[in-house]
C-alpha cells in the first residue's frame, strides 16, 4: 500500500439540485449544454448533461444506456458457451480479455482446469489485447485534445499488426471467440508463436515512438496536468480499478492479487502515478504497455507443448451444477468480472457482467466539477470506457 | 483471509442484532456468503468496511437476482375423518392420507455485492439481501453511502429489476428511458409485441408480420405493448 | 543581375502581360482596366491555390500518418477539391428557423471579402501589388481584424450552443492575439521607418557576403516573427489554436450550422486568411519576394514569393498534423503573460539595436535580453501552470 | 522544456512524412479494390455448406440434423429437414436439407455452427464483399448459395480441410469395414466427436 | 480617379464580394431548378447532439470575456499610437525614445496591475 | 416535319446539357462524399480502422468525417441502434442536408443482428429511414466497408438527374423528413415509419 493512501471515509455524495451559487452581476446565464449521444468525442453513444457557467462546469450528468444491448438478458436465454461470443462484443476493442474473463468464471464455477499450453496462449493474446488497447486509448485521447489523429494512426498501425496475429490464430480480427471453459479454442502452429515474436520485438519501437511524439509535448502537458484529479481514497471507494486507479497511485493490480491464471511466473512492475490526473493516466498507459512487451517477451521465451483444452469441457450438452461464481480478472480498462448463477440447466440462470467501464465512470462528474468544457473530453477520454461495456 | 463463519462472529460482535446468515455455496470456487437482514445491512456494511481486520474497501460488484414465485408441489400427510362404512357399520375414522398440495412460494428480489480488500488484498466477502417480495415490498437499503461504487449499479438493478434503494442519492433509471415503465431483467419480462422477433425473415416470420399488420389494421390498439411485465 | 533583360523579363512577366494587355484598350480605360486585371488575377489566383492547398494538406497529413491521402479523383486526386466544389455547391442549404437569417448568410460573404481585401497591400513580386499604400501594414490589420466579426456573427446567428460557444472562444482568441501579432511588426516599422510594405521588403533586399539582410537574422527579427508565427496561428484558427472550431468539444464551433456553400466559403476564407497572413510575415520577416542568396536572383521575385508562402502553409500543416489543441484559459495566458510581455521586450530590444549601431556588441546584448527574458517567462508560465516532466514508481 | 517537446514531436511526424516515401513500414496502405491484404488462411466470416462430388444437391453433406440451428447464438439458421432419405456422396442414406437457409444480417461470425457439427458439413467462408442495396433479396443466402464445393473449401483453408478430408475417409473407411452391410441403417447417428470437443 | 488606392481597393471589395455571392446564387439556381429544399420542422431545428434541444443560446455571456476586450482595446490604442512613432524612429534621438518608453512602461503597468488583480485569469 | 426535326435537335442538345450536368453532379458527389462522425458500437471501431493507415478511406475523397450533420453527405450506422438511441439516429438523419446516403454498417445496424433478441434493440434501423447501402458482417473487415462505400458510388452514379428514376432528393413531391419515434411506455411509437419499411415481400420462388 502506498503511502498516500488513507482509509476510506464517508464517500461525499455530489449535491443533486442544480443550484449553483453565482455572484450577481460577474458571471452570465448558465448554458445547459447536451454533449453526445452524438459528439466527436464521446466515444459512441454516450451522453453528458452539462450546465455551463462562460465555460466552467458547474453540473455534469452521464446518461448512458443508448448502446444497452441487453447482453445479460440474452445469455439467460442462450447456453454457456453460446455467450462466448457475445463477450467479444462487450468491450468490443479487447475481446480476448472479455472471453478470459467469462471463461474463468465459467471455470471457477465448474472447476476446470486449464492446460499449461492455454495458459500461456491466454497470457499472450491477454497483453497483446491490454497493449493495443492502451495505444489505442492513448490516441483515442489525444485526438480528443485536437491532434487531427496523428497518434491514433500510429496507434492503429500498430493495432493492424496485432490484429493480423489474432486474426490468423483466431479467424477473426476483433471478435475472437477464442478461448473456451478450461482452455482455448484453436493449437497455434509454430510459424504463429514466431510471428508474435516478431511483432513483440517492434513494438518497443512504437512506445518509443509515442514516446517522443508526446510525453514531453508541452502542449499535452499543459493540456493534461492538474486536470481531472482523483484522490485514492475516493477511487477505492468508488471502485475504480484498472490504469485510473494505479494513475492516482493505489497498487491494486489484479494479475498480482489474484495471480490468476500463471501470472505469479512472470516478472513484471506496476507502474504508479502520483497525483492521479490525467496526465499520469496517460503516463500510466505508456509504462503498462512496456510492462506487457516485457510479459509477452518471457511468455514467449517457453511456450510449453501440451493439450489446450481441458478433457472434461465440452460444447454441447454442458449443464454446470447449481451453484454461483464471481471470477474476475484485470482487463485492460479495469476489474472485469462475471458474477454466474447456474440452476443446473443449460443456460445460466444469472449472468452478470461487472463492467470496468461503467464503475470508473462513478467519479466522472467529480474530476469534471470546475474544469473547462475542453477538460471534460479528455478527463473523459482518459477513464478509457467502451460504451459497449457501459450500458451492455 | 477470515472464513466466511468468522466474518459472521465478526458481525455479530460487533452489530448487535444483526441478522447474518450463511449462504452455502455448492460450487468448486466456493464463495459462500452472508445474507444481510435489510434493517441492519447499513450498520453491517460500515462494519466490514471500517473494521481494521477486514477493511473491505472495495465493493467490486452489485447486481440483482429474479427469485419469481414457484409454484412448489409437495407431498403432505394429512389427518382426516372419514365416514366409512366397516362391516356395515358407518363409522368415523380416522386416517392419514397423501395429499399433493400445490403452494406458491412467494418470490423476491435478491441484490448480492462482492467485497474485497485493497488495503490487505483479500477477498472476495459476498453479502446478499432480499427484499420481501416482487410486488410492492421491493425495498431494499442502499449501500451507495458506505461505497460509491453502488451508485450506477444500484441505479441499474433498479432499472432492471425494480429493487427500490432507500438512500440511494440518485435513484432514477440508467440504462431504459425515462418514462419506460417495465423491468425488463425480471424472469417475467414480456417483450412488446414485435412481428420480426423471429431470427431470419422467413415465410413463416413473414406471415407473422403480415397477420400483425392485419391485426394492427384492424383497429387493435394497444398490441404494441401488449407485454407489461408487472 | 536582375539588370540582365532575361532575368529581368521573367521576374516582370506579369507586369508586362499586364501592360500589354490593357495597351490593347484605349487609353481612357487604361488605368481602370489594369486595376480590374491585377484584381480579377488575386481572386482567381488565391482560390485555386486553396484548392492546391487542401489537396496537399490532405495528402501531407496522409504522408505523416503512414497512408495515402486522396488519390483517385482525378490524377494523383488532384481533381479531389472539385469534386468537393460541386458537391457543396449543389448541398442542400439549411438555416434553422430560429437563427438570424440574415445575419446568418452575410457571415461568410463577410470572411471572404474581408480576407481577400488583404492581399490589395502585398507585394507578390517586384512591382506586383495592387496598391502601394503609405499605411499598406496599418491597412491590412484594420482589415484583418475583421475577420472576427464573421466569425462571431456566425457563431451567434446560429443560435445553436456549439456554435455560441465558439463565437465567444473565437473572439476572445482573435483580439488577444491581435496585440502580439500586431506589436511584432512594430518592430519592424520602427526599424525600416515605413508603414509601406513595398519599402519593407525593399529595406531587406540588400546582401552582404550575398546572404540577405532579412529581418530574422536579426536576434528581435527572430523573436519578432516567432510571435508573429504564434499569433499567426491564433489569428488564423488553425491547429494547435483551433478552439473555435474545436471538434472534439464543440462538435464544429462556430460553423456548426452551416451546410452547402456556405460552409465551403467559411473552408476557403480560413485559407485564403492562412495565405495573406502568411504573405504578411512572409513579407515583414522573410524579405518578401527577394532571393534567400544573391546568386540565387536570377529566379523570378514572385517565385520566392509564393515559394515563402507555400512554405509557411506546409508548417502549419506539419503543426496540424502534430499537436494536440491548447485550453482555451492557456490559450489567452499564453497571449497575455508570455508573448505580450516577450512582444514589449521585443520592442525595446528593437530600439537598443538602432541605437547600439553596428557591431558585435549589439549582437551580444540583444540576443542575451531574449533569451533571459524568454526563458524568465518560460519558467513562469510552467511555474503558473503547474506542469512539467514527471518521474514514476514502480510497485514490483 | 522551452520547446523541445513540441521540436520533437514535429520531428517524429517529419520522419514519418519523409518515411513515407522510402519505407513501407511508414506507408502502410494497401489499396483495397486493386491490391488486397495477403489472405489469412483461418479468416472467418460466413458460413457456408460443403459439398462432395460435383453436384451440390447430391453431395452436400449436411444431414440436417439441425444442432447447428439450435446451438446458434443469434439463431440466424433455419433448417428445414427432409422428410425422405437420399445417397449421400459415398452412397449412404441420409436426410438431408429442403431447406437451409442462413440470414447474414443476423449471423455474428461466432463459428459454433461449425464447432457443434458432428459432419463437418458447415464451415467458415472468407467472402466479406456482400455490400448490397437489396435487404432481403440480397442477405438471406439459401441453400443454393451457401453449397459450395470441397475444393473451394481446399482453397481457402488447405490445412483444416486436408484434416478434414483424412479424418472423413478414416472414418468412412471404418464404418464401412465394420458394417459392411447394414450401412444405410446407422447413417443418420452421429459419429466423429466435434472438432472442438477433441 | 483610377491611380487612387482607394479605387483599387474598392474594385477589390467588389469583386470579393462578387466572389462570394456567386457560387450562393449559383447554388440558388441549383435548388431551384434541380433539387428543391425542403424545410422541416426537424431538420431546420437547432443541432444539438442528436437531441431536441433545450434552452435559448442568445443569453448572457460571461464577464470575463468583456474584460479582455477592454484590455484589448487600450492595447490597441497604444499600438495605434505607437506606430507613427515607429515610422518616425529610425530619425529620432534619445530623448524622443524615452518619451515613447515612458509612455509603454505606463502601458505595461497597466498590465502588471491587471495581472496582479486576476484579471488575466480566465474564468 | 422540319420544326420536328428542330426540335428534336434542341432537345437533343438540352439532353446533352442534361447529360453533361448530370454526369458532372454525380461524378462530383460520388468523389465527395463526407460521412459523418457518428460511431454506435463495435462496428464504429472497424470504421474507424477503415479510415486508419492501412485501408485509407481518404483515398476516395471520404475523410473528411464532419461532426456537424448539417456538412455531412453520408451517415454510417455503425453498429447497433437500441431503442433508446432511435430517435436520435432519426432526428440526425433528418437535420442531414441533401442529398444524404446511409450505410447500414453490420448485422446490428441492419436486422439487430445477434442482439434482436434484446428488449431494447431496434430491429434495423431502415424501420425508420431510409438506407442505401447494407453490409451484412459481425463487424464488417474495413475492405467490406470500402466495397460498400464503392457500391454506394455505383449508385450515385448510376442516378438520374431529371425523370421519374430520380432519386428522392431531387424529387420535389418525396418525402423529405421522416418521423421521429417517441420512446412509449414499453416500445417506440411507432414501430416503423409508413413509407419507408415495406412490409417485406414474400417470395415464393424462394424454396430453390
Amino acid at each position: 500500500m502506498t503511502a498516500s493512501f488513507k482509509s476510506p471515509a464517508e464517500p461525499k455524495l455530489n449535491n443533486l439540485d442544480l443550484a449553483p451559487s453565482s455572484e450577481p452581476g460577474i458571471s452570465g446565464d448558465l448554458l445547459e449544454v447536451a454533449m453526445g449521444p452524438h459528439h466527436p468525442s464521446t466515444h459512441g453513444v454516450f451522453r453528458m448533461d452539462i450546465v455551463l457557467d462562460g465555460e466552467r462546469v458547474i453540473r455534469l450528468k452521464p446518461v448512458f444506456g443508448y448502446l444497452h444491448r441487453n447482453h445479460e438478458k440474452i445469455a439467460e436465454n442462450i447456453t454457456y458457451i453460446a455467450s462466448m461470443p457475445y463477450t467479444d462484443r462487450l468491450d468490443y476493442i479487447c475481446s480476448l480479455t472479455n472471453n478470459w474473463a467469462y471463461a474463468l468464471a465459467v471455470e471457477k464455477l465448474v472447476g476446470l482446469e486449464v492446460p499449461e499450453r492455454a495458459e500461456y496462449l491466454r497470457i499472450i493474446l491477454g497483453e497483446l489485447t491490454r497493449f493495443q488497447n492502451h495505444a489505442s486509448t492513448i490516441g483515442f485521447l489525444i485526438q480528443e485534445m485536437g491532434a487531427s489523429g496523428t497518434p491514433l494512426m500510429y496507434a492503429f498501425r500498430e493495432r493492424e499488426k496485432i490484429l493480423d496475429l489474432f486474426e490468423s490464430l483466431t479467424g477473426s480480427r476483433m471478435m475472437c471467440n477464442y478461448m473456451r471453459f478450461g482452455g482455448c479454442r484453436v493449437d497455434p502452429s509454430a510459424e504463429w508463436l514466431d510471428q508474435v515474436r516478431k511483432v513483440v520485438a517492434g513494438l518497443p519501437a512504437f512506445t518509443d515512438e509515442i514516446d517522443r511524439l508526446l510525453t514531453s509535448n508541452e502542449i499535452l502537458m499543459a493540456r493534461t496536468q492538474g486536470i481531472g484529479i482523483l484522490p485514492p481514497d475516493l477511487a477505492v471507494n468508488a471502485g475504480i480499478t484498472g490504469p485510473m486507479l494505479r494513475a492516482s497511485g493505489v497498487n491494486y493490480d489484479i494479475r498480482k492479487i489474484d495471480s490468476y491464471g500463471i501470472y505469479n511466473r512472470f516478472t513484471f512492475r506496476v507502474p504508479l502515478g502520483e497525483r492521479g490526473d490525467v496526465y499520469d493516466r496517460y503516463m500510466i498507459r505508456l509504462l503498462e504497455m512496456r510492462e506487457s512487451i516485457r510479459i509477452l517477451e518471457q511468455a514467449l521465451k517457453n511456450v510449453p507443448g501440451g493439450p489446450i483444452v481441458d478433457p472434461k469441457s465440452k460444447i454441447r450438452g454442458f449443464r454446470p451444477k447449481p451453484g454461483e461464481a464471481y471470477g474476475r480478472i484485470e482487463a485492460p480498462k479495469g476489474e472485469l468480472g462475471f458474477y454466474l448463477i447456474s440452476d443446473g440447466g443449460p443456460n445460466p440462470y444469472r449472468y452478470r457482467v461487472r463492467p470496468p467501464s461503467l464503475v470508473n465512470l462513478t467519479i466522472l462528474e467529480d474530476m469534471c466539477l470546475g474544469a473547462a468544457v475542453a477538460d471534460v473530453v479528455i478527463i473523459f477520454g482518459s477513464v478509457d470506457i467502451v460504451l459497449g461495456e457501459v450500458d451492455r | 483471509m477470515k472464513t466466511i463463519e468468522e466474518i459472521k462472529a465478526a458481525i455479530e460482535a460487533a452489530v448487535p442484532g444483526a441478522g447474518v446468515e450463511v449462504v452455502v455455496n455448492p460450487s468448486p470456487c466456493a464463495q459462500h456468503s452472508l445474507r444481510l437482514d435489510p434493517d441492519s445491512a447499513l450498520a453491517v456494511a460500515r462494519f466490514l468496511r471500517d473494521d481494521p481486520e477486514l477493511a473491505l474497501d472495495f465493493l467490486s460488484n452489485v447486481t440483482g437476482v429474479d427469485w419469481p414465485d414457484r409454484e412448489i408441489s409437495e407431498k403432505v400427510k394429512v389427518a382426516r375423518t372419514v365416514a366409512k362404512t366397516v362391516d356395515g357399520v358407518e363409522q368415523q375414522v380416522e386416517e392419514t392420507v397423501d395429499e399433493i398440495r400445490k403452494r406458491v412460494e412467494p418470490g423476491c428480489l435478491e441484490a448480492v455485492y462482492h467485497l474485497y480488500s485493497v488495503v490487505r488484498k483479500h477477498g472476495p466477502v459476498v453479502i446478499r439481501m432480499r427484499t420481501g417480495n416482487r410486488t410492492d415490498r421491493v425495498e431494499l437499503p442502499s449501500l451507495t453511502p458506505v461505497w460509491r461504487s453502488g451508485e450506477f449499479q444500484e441505479r441499474e438493478i433498479f432499472d432492471l429489476f425494480g429493487i427500490v434503494f432507500n438512500g440511494h442519492p440518485d435513484l432514477r433509471r440508467i440504462l431504459m428511458w425515462d418514462n419506460f415503465k417495465d423491468h425488463p431483467m425480471r424472469r417475467d419480462y414480456v417483450e412488446p409485441d414485435d412481428y420480426e422477433y423471429e431470427p431470419t425473415a422467413h415465410d413463416a416470420v413473414l406471415a407473422k408480420a403480415q397477420a400483425h399488420r392485419a391485426a394492427a389494421q384492424a383497429g387493435a390498439k394497444g398490441q404494441e405493448g401488449a407485454g407489461a411485465a408487472q | 543581375m536582375i539588370d540582365h533583360p532575361i532575368v529581368y523579363q521573367a521576374d516582370q512577366i506579369f507586369v508586362l502581360l499586364k501592360h500589354w494587355l490593357i495597351g490593347q484598350l484605349p487609353s481612357s480605360v487604361q488605368p481602370a482596366a489594369g486595376v480590374l486585371l491585377s484584381v480579377v488575377v488575386i481572386i482567381c489566383l488565391f482560390p485555386a491555390l486553396f484548392a492546391v492547398t487542401t489537396i496537399i494538406e490532405r495528402k501531407g497529413l496522409g504522408r505523416m500518418q503512414n497512408r495515402l491521402g486522396p488519390n483517385r479523383t482525378g490524377p494523383f486526386g488532384i481533381l479531389q477539391p472539385i469534386a468537393d466544389g460541386i458537391k457543396s455547391l449543389t448541398k442542400e442549404d439549411i438555416v434553422p428557423t430560429s437563427a438570424d437569417g440574415v445575419v446568418h448568410f452575410l457571415a461568410p460573404v463577410l470572411l471572404v471579402v474581408v480576407v481577400f481585401m488583404g492581399f490589395a497591400v502585398l507585394p507578390m513580386g517586384r512591382n506586383m501589388a495592387l496598391t502601394d499604400m503609405d499605411a499598406g501594414l496599418l491597412f491590412f490589420f484594420a482589415i484583418g481584424a475583421s475577420t472576427e466579426l464573421s466569425v462571431f456573427m456566425a457563431g451567434w446567428s446560429s443560435r445553436n450552443k456549439y456554435s455560441l460557444l465558439g463565437a465567444m472562444r473565437a473572439v476572445a482568441q482573435m483580439i488577444s492575439y491581435e496585440v502580439p501579432l500586431l506589436l511584432s511588426s512594430v518592430a519592424v516599422v520602427m526599424i525600416t521607418g515605413s508603414l509601406s510594405l513595398n519599402k519593407i521588403v525593399e529595406a531587406q533586399n540588400h546582401y552582404t557576403w550575398g546572404l540577405p539582410h532579412w529581418y530574422i537574422f536579426t536576434p528581435w527579427g527572430l523573436a519578432g516573427f516567432l510571435i508573429f508565427c504564434i499569433a499567426a496561428t491564433a489569428e488564423t484558427n488553425r491547429s494547435p489554436f483551433d478552439l473555435p472550431e474545436g471538434e472534439s468539444e464543440l462538435v464544429a464551433g462556430y460553423h456548426t450550422e452551416y451546410s452547402g456553400f456556405k460552409f465551403a466559403l467559411f473552408f476557403l476564407g480560413e485559407y485564403v486568411g492562412m495565405f495573406s497572413i502568411s504573405g504578411l510575415g512572409a513579407t515583414l520577416f522573410l524579405g518578401g519576394w527577394s532571393a534567400p542568396l544573391q546568386i540565387l536572383n536570377f529566379i523570378p521575385s514572385w517565385f520566392w514569393f509564393f515559394s515563402k508562402l507555400m512554405a509557411a502553409i506546409c508548417v502549419f500543416i506539419w503543426m496540424r498534423g502534430t499537436f494536440p489543441r491548447l485550453r482555451q484559459d492557456q490559450l489567452m495566458n499564453f497571449a497575455w503573460k508570455f508573448c505580450l510581455p516577450l512582444v514589449l521586450t521585443n520592442l525595446f530590444v528593437t530600439a537598443l539595436w538602432r541605437f547600439l549601431g553596428e557591431g558585435w556588441l549589439r549582437w551580444a546584448l540583444c540576443t542575451a535580453i531574449l533569451v533571459v527574458v524568454y526563458v524568465a517567462m518560460a519558467r513562469a508560465e510552467m511555474r503558473s501552470g503547474h506542469f512539467g516532466s514527471r518521474r514514476y514508481r514502480y510497485a514490483e | 522544456m522551452f520547446g523541445e517537446g513540441i521540436l520533437k514531436g514535429l520531428a517524429e511526424t517529419a520522419k514519418n512524412f519523409f518515411g513515407s516515401y522510402v519505407s513501407a513500414d511508414r506507408l502502410t496502405t494497401v489499396e483495397y479494390p486493386e491490391k488486397r491484404l495477403e489472405p489469412i488462411e483461418a479468416a472467418r466470416v460466413f458460413p457456408f455448406l460443403v459439398y462432395d462430388g460435383g453436384d451440390w444437391q447430391a453431395g452436400l453433406r449436411c444431414v440436417a440434423c439441425q444442432i447447428c440451428e439450435k446451438e446458434c447464438p443469434p439463431k440466424c439458421i433455419y433448417i428445414e429437414k427432409s422428410k425422405d432419405k437420399k445417397p449421400d456422396a459415398v452412397g449412404k442414406m441420409q436426410f438431408y436439407p429442403t431447406r437451409f437457409d442462413i440470414d447474414v444480417s443476423v449471423c455474428m461470425s461466432c463459428q459454433i455452427c461449425v464447432e457443434v457439427c458432428p459432419f463437418d458439413a458447415i464451415k467458415m467462408d472468407k467472402l466479406f464483399e456482400l455490400a448490397t442495396d437489396d435487404r432481403f433479396g440480397g442477405l438471406i443466402l439459401d441453400r443454393g448459395m451457401l453449397a459450395k464445393s470441397n475444393q473451394y473449401f481446399h482453397g481457402i483453408h488447405p490445412t483444416e480441410a486436408a484434416e478434414v478430408d483424412a479424418r472423413l475417409t478414416a472414418e468412412r473407411a471404418k464404418s464401412a469395414a465394420k458394417a459392411g452391410a447394414p450401412a444405410a441403417k446407422d447413417a443418420g447417428r452421429p459419429q466423429p466427436p466435434p472438432p472442438g470437443e477433441k | 480617379m483610377a491611380s487612387s488606392p482607394y479605387f483599387s481597393l474598392a474594385v477589390l471589395f467588389l469583386a470579393a464580394l462578387a466572389f462570394g455571392l456567386t457560387p450562393l446564387a449559383l447554388a440558388w439556381l441549383w435548388a431551384r431548378f434541380f433539387s428543391p429544399p425542403k424545410p422541416s420542422l426537424v431538420k431546420n431545428s437547432i443541432y444539438e447532439c442528436g437531441l431536441e434541444s433545450k434552452g435559448d443560446a442568445w443569453m448572457q455571456f460571461h464577464s470575463a470575456y468583456y474584460l479582455y476586450a477592454i484590455i484589448f482595446l487600450i492595447f490597441d490604442v497604444e499600438a495605434v499610437f505607437l506606430l507613427p512613432f515607429a515610422v518616425a524612429f529610425t530619425g529620432l534621438g534619445v530623448a524622443a525614445c524615452v518619451a515613447m518608453l515612458v509612455f509603454v512602461l505606463l502601458l505595461i503597468e497597466g498590465l502588471a496591475w491587471a495581472w496582479a488583480k486576476g484579471v488575466l485569469t480566465w474564468a | 416535319m422540319a420544326v420536328d426535326q428542330d426540335l428534336k435537335i434542341e432537345l437533343g442538345k438540352q439532353g446533352v446539357f442534361i447529360t453533361t450536368l448530370q454526369e458532372l453532379y454525380n461524378w462530383g458527389r460520388r468523389n465527395s462524399v463526407w460521412p459523418m462522425q457518428f460511431g454506435l458500437a463495435c462496428c464504429a471501431i472497424e470504421m474507424i480502422a477503415t479510415t486508419m493507415a492501412r485501408y485509407d478511406l481518404a483515398r476516395f475523397g471520404a475523410e473528411v468525417f464532419r461532426p456537424s450533420p448539417r456538412q455531412a453527405d453520408m451517415m454510417i450506422i455503425s453498429g447497433t441502434v437500441t431503442k433508446k438511441m432511435a430517435p436520435q439516429v432519426v432526428r440526425l438523419y433528418n437535420q442531414m442536408a441533401e442529398p444524404r446516403y446511409v450505410i447500414a454498417m453490420g448485422a446490428c445496424a441492419i436486422s439487430g443482428g445477434p442482439f434482436k433478441q434484446g428488449y431494447n434493440v431496434l430491429k434495423g434501423i431502415d424501420r425508420y429511414i431510409p438506407v442505401d447501402v447494407h453490409i451484412p458482417g459481425c463487424p464488417p473487415r474495413p475492405e467490406a466497408l470500402l466495397q460498400a462505400f464503392i457500391t454506394l458510388q455505383k449508385k450515385i452514379d448510376a442516378q438520374p438527374l431529371t425523370g421519374p428514376g430520380r432519386p428522392r432528393f431531387l424529387d420535389a413531391a418525396a418525402q423529405g423528413e421522416f418521423p421521429v419515434p417517441v420512446p412509449g411506455e414499453h416500445d417506440l411509437e411507432p414501430a416503423f415509419n409508413q413509407g419507408v419499411w415495406p412490409l417485406p415481400v414474400l417470395q415464393p420462388g424462394k424454396k430453390d
